[in-house]
């Protein structure tokens, strides 16, 4: 398979999350890149893989020369497609929260060393520096799917030790956080970032291990110390750390033909 | 690395559902289960199954529990049952003494409560609360631990809102081991559309940690995709399909058959008087017709074919005139 | 002694629902009522009336509110938002200055959260769990008393469950005092018929104590009887119907329209950076259009007719082939 | 309008109960007798009123050359000119628990002086004499809807002083005890029998007053006596009470119409 030197990171993001998607099951698409980043897994890697959204979208199953990736979780094109469309107390309600989801893909403004997520406010609550839109379902995903994989483009300011608020939990504050706060165990998790793809050090769902995010592999070309520099903690880096195959060039034409309209990719970021 | 398999309480089964009813209850329904085995439009077929398969020590779960589970407690299937409305105890008979002799162990609900219940159930929630059976006897602690009963303390519990002190009724969920239900049509994927008034059907099928449902029709996949908007649970969430038209006779299914009062009198209404009269029903209709067209060639045979004609739904309008889901290919963007 | 009147929470107008939208706003909403305005789809056409009619001290709820709450923040119609997720405030402007000085008030939830409280408004229960937010800083002591927030202790509450320990957040019923949204269409009697996924609108229709629709057409009652599976929520909980094609413009309706991104970036996105940007996209959008009519008629006069047919929603297949809600004419009795 | 003199008791309590629908609103339907006299009022006196019924049928509108009445609460015929059908949620829950209903129609094996009904059982819950089919959605109702009209035969073992076991709360023991309970004020009701029509003595709803039954009209015939011979404690009776009007031919011709099998009344029975 010819690979491709033309390419953005936040391109390589989404090829390499829609690499790390499973093969089968059903993935809850959040706001954002988790949409262009499923279709294109969908397409080229796991044709079994069941996409949803949150407003009551049941296994889209994209044509193959379908115009656009949905410009969003609601797109009509949704309609078209697939097996079931409903509501939202049917998606993040029977469907999540009732236990029938495999993956989560999210978005957030940060994220931190145990995988929490910010969605809301940069500074304190009580004291806000910035506020952000807010956590739509993100809250529930990371709260209620049994993993998460998360498209954070890695910058200093994003990838930090606490976020400022947990929105949406990861592994809290360590092994064990999740079940004692009544959350069920999670993983294994990632985030697949602008630079590499991390995991995080849960042996068995966040019971044991430090549950701390882990650098598995970066992107061709970068070094860990590059990632490490966008990162706001000592981060642990795997023994066995590699870089990621470079972009195929059908992985980036077809991600470049699911985003016509530069909604998801402008060539100007990253 | 890949995030792979699969922890979800779904036993999921993507390669093939659409199974011979045989198969599909052999496979799905295990003795000890909680079944729930529909309300307005029953899926007798299966329960048919269920009793050649002499499954064991299942408890019946629904709204309003009819023929489905007169049979099943005749055949010895079930030995509990959590209810609005128990049909076979209407008059005395078998059901009743078996409810008296402790044979039948019974939790009385209501209606709303079983539907509430299995929402909370396909929601993922552990209760949900209701303001019904307030004021009722239901509530009088002179009536806790009837001898019928086998949920104690789980059965519900009271609660007064911590927002504005209204009184409630916490139910607790409900998510049956195994639900069965008859359906207009499903695709070999398992996605399942079904119309008309559906009683607590839909969370049934979306609170079950199993799915069996038999379909009068298989259609080809772009039928559902056409149309999503008339699935009412999505073929990841069905652990198996079975093709088997008038599954749901005596009772009805919208668009094919309505119910057939005259079959239900001759041959259920006595069915709960003694065990022979039963016996020899289940030797003529469950026994005796091993498979659902077998079913048919008999009753046809029995009655001819002007009964089966009778019952077919043929009256009412064409619907969805004039619906479309459609998009734009090409958006209009700056 | 007849048994007359009602007593129901919902002002019923049987008479006449087909109204005009300075009738049905003008009638049905009311300064300081609670307003449930949409989530995918938003009725901008509805939106705007209620500016025009300054309405004032409207509280604005949903799961991720957009433009129709940016507008109406904008326009100094709301002064308090419940919601998941504000659009508004995505970027720095003068949402976020209102939300920071104290002039919109906020109170963060989430989008299942509002769905789910919307859900228990309609359904008459005062409260329902959730196990979202658990583990989360939203329910940490030290945010509370954030002073953006008016719900205080009414907020949510914590529980454990009395059935098997499950620790849940308690979400209290949220009923809109007003319900307003899009759909593709009704009859005279304000039967509704809304098809695609529809996000947290079914809900916030049977929550609403009173309900404001706008429509892309009106329907003979026939039409709504002959497929009454399409129906979301019955004409009795309506109180007026609009007919309005184009109401959700620039956002979608399946089968008709799809989002209009350039229209929302060119027209839109500014009006947050600035009063003045504020002033005069209301001057030519929202005042200097009085109704739809005129809006649609505006809109191809500055972009073309082309533009409008650009977004028109004319890709994707029919659907409902093969429905019929069929009975039997004569049923089949001994 | 000529009357008649041929018909049943049972008949004209269904004849009864329709003339006392309220002109419009929502009427939930319960099972059996309810579903009949609530399309006879339909068709004849009330074309506003709304019916509904609990497996999820809003708004049915009988067609005017209707070949039955439903059979059952669950008739696909309902599926047929209603202008929503769905599921119980939505009935039971949205619609009745969610304050949209008016009036509910029920039948019950008992009923008491406070107008409490029993589907249930007869005997003591811990020592069952006769085991019923249960109560299906006639608790909801009761508890839920503002009014209820209740058809029960008059027969003495219906008509007791106390339920054997209250299902379905009417006043429950006097007045102010729907509200102790966390139940909103109801009235006024009503029950039709076959021999009669009694209200209760609610001035206000359950609040104040006897809450006790009281016999408002008798048929056609009949004294209060003969009511209260076939009532189990000392019945109210009404200081204006009068005989009702005897059924028109229209009604019994529409009613017997409705009921080509015999379902609802059998010829044999009162």
């Amino acid at each position: 398979m010819p690979t491709s030197t033309d390419y953005t990171l936040a391109e390589l993001m989404c090829i390499a999350t829609a690499r790390e998607m499973p093969p089968k099951g059903v993935a809850m698409l959040g706001m954002g890149l988790p949409v262009i980043a499923g279709v294109l897994a969908k397409l080229l890697h796991t044709p079994e893989i069941t996409l949803c959204t949150e407003v009551g979208v049941f296994d889209w199953k994209p044509a193959d020369d379908i115009p656009r990736a949905p410009v969003g979780i609601h797109d009509l094109i949704f309609n078209s497609g697939s097996a079931m469309v409903s509501d939202m107390v049917d998606a993040l309600g029977a469907l999540l929260m009732g236990g029938g989801t495999d993956v989560g893909l999210l978005g957030a403004a940060q994220v931190d060393r145990f995988g929490n997520l910010n969605t809301l406010v940069i500074g304190a609550y009580k004291n806000v520096e910035r506020r952000l839109g807010g956590t739509g379902g993100n809250t529930e995903i990371a709260c209620l799917a049994p993993r998460v994989i998360s498209l954070i483009p890695q910058e200093f300011r994003r990838f930090v030790d606490r976020v400022d608020f947990n929105t949406s939990p990861g592994y809290i504050d360590g092994p064990g956080a999740r079940t004692q706060a009544g959350l069920t165990s999670q993983g294994p998790n990632l985030v697949v970032s602008t630079m590499g793809v991390l995991g995080f050090d849960t042996p068995d769902g966040g019971e044991t291990g430090t549950c701390e995010m882990t650098l598995e592999s970066t992107f061709p070309g970068l070094e860990p110390d590059t990632v490490q520099a966008q990162c706001g903690w000592p981060l642990r880096i795997s023994n066995g750390v590699k870089e990621i195959e470079p972009p195929t060039t059908d992985e980036v034409a077809l991600l470049r033909r699911l985003d016509p309209y530069q909604f998801y990719l402008r060539p100007d970021r990253y | 690395m890949a995030v792979a398999g699969s922890s979800s309480r779904l036993p999921r089964v993507p390669e093939r559902k659409l199974l011979s009813a045989p198969e599909a209850i052999n496979r799905f329904v295990s003795d000890g289960d909680t079944v729930y085995a529909g309300y307005t439009s029953v899926c007798m077929g299966l329960t048919y199954e269920i009793v050649r398969q002499r499954k064991r020590h299942l408890e019946i779960v629904g709204g309003s529990v009819g023929i489905q589970a007169t049979v099943l407690a005749l055949s010895g299937c079930i030995d509990r049952v959590r209810a609005g409305y128990i049909a076979g105890a209407l008059r005395p008979g078998i059901i009743s003494e078996m409810m008296d002799s402790g044979e039948l162990k019974y939790e009385d609900y209501s209606n709303q409560a079983i539907a509430l219940m299995l929402m909370a159930g396909a929601l993922g929630i552990p209760f949900i609360p209701t303001r019904s059976f307030l004021g009722s006897d239901y509530l009088d602690p002179a009536n806790e631990g009837h001898p019928g009963g086998y949920l104690g303390n789980n059965k519900w519990a009271q609660l007064d809102s911590p927002f504005d002190g209204q009184k409630t009724l916490l139910l607790p969920a409900l998510t049956p081991d195994v639900t069965i239900l008859p359906a207009q049509r499903a695709d070999e994927f398992g996605n399942v559309q079904l119309w008309g008034h559906m009683g607590d059907a839909k969370w049934a099928f979306w609170a079950g940690k199993k799915v069996v449902v038999a379909v009068e029709e298989i259609v080809p996949n772009e039928a559902i995709r056409n149309d999503p908007g008339r699935t009412v649970v999505p073929g990841f969430m069905v652990s198996a399909v079975v093709h088997m038209p008038y599954s749901a006779h005596p009772s009805s299914m919208a668009g094919y058959y309505d119910t057939d009062y005259a079959f239900q009198r001759q041959a259920f209404d006595g069915i709960s008087r003694s065990s022979e009269a039963f016996a020899a029903f289940a030797d003529e209709w469950i026994y005796g017709c091993p498979d659902r067209e077998t079913y048919v060639r008999h009753y046809v045979e029995t009655f001819g074919q002007d009964a089966l004609q009778q019952i077919r739904a043929d009256t009412g309008p064409d619907a969805g005139q004039g619906i479309r889901y459609t998009y734009s290919n090409e958006l209009r963007f700056p």
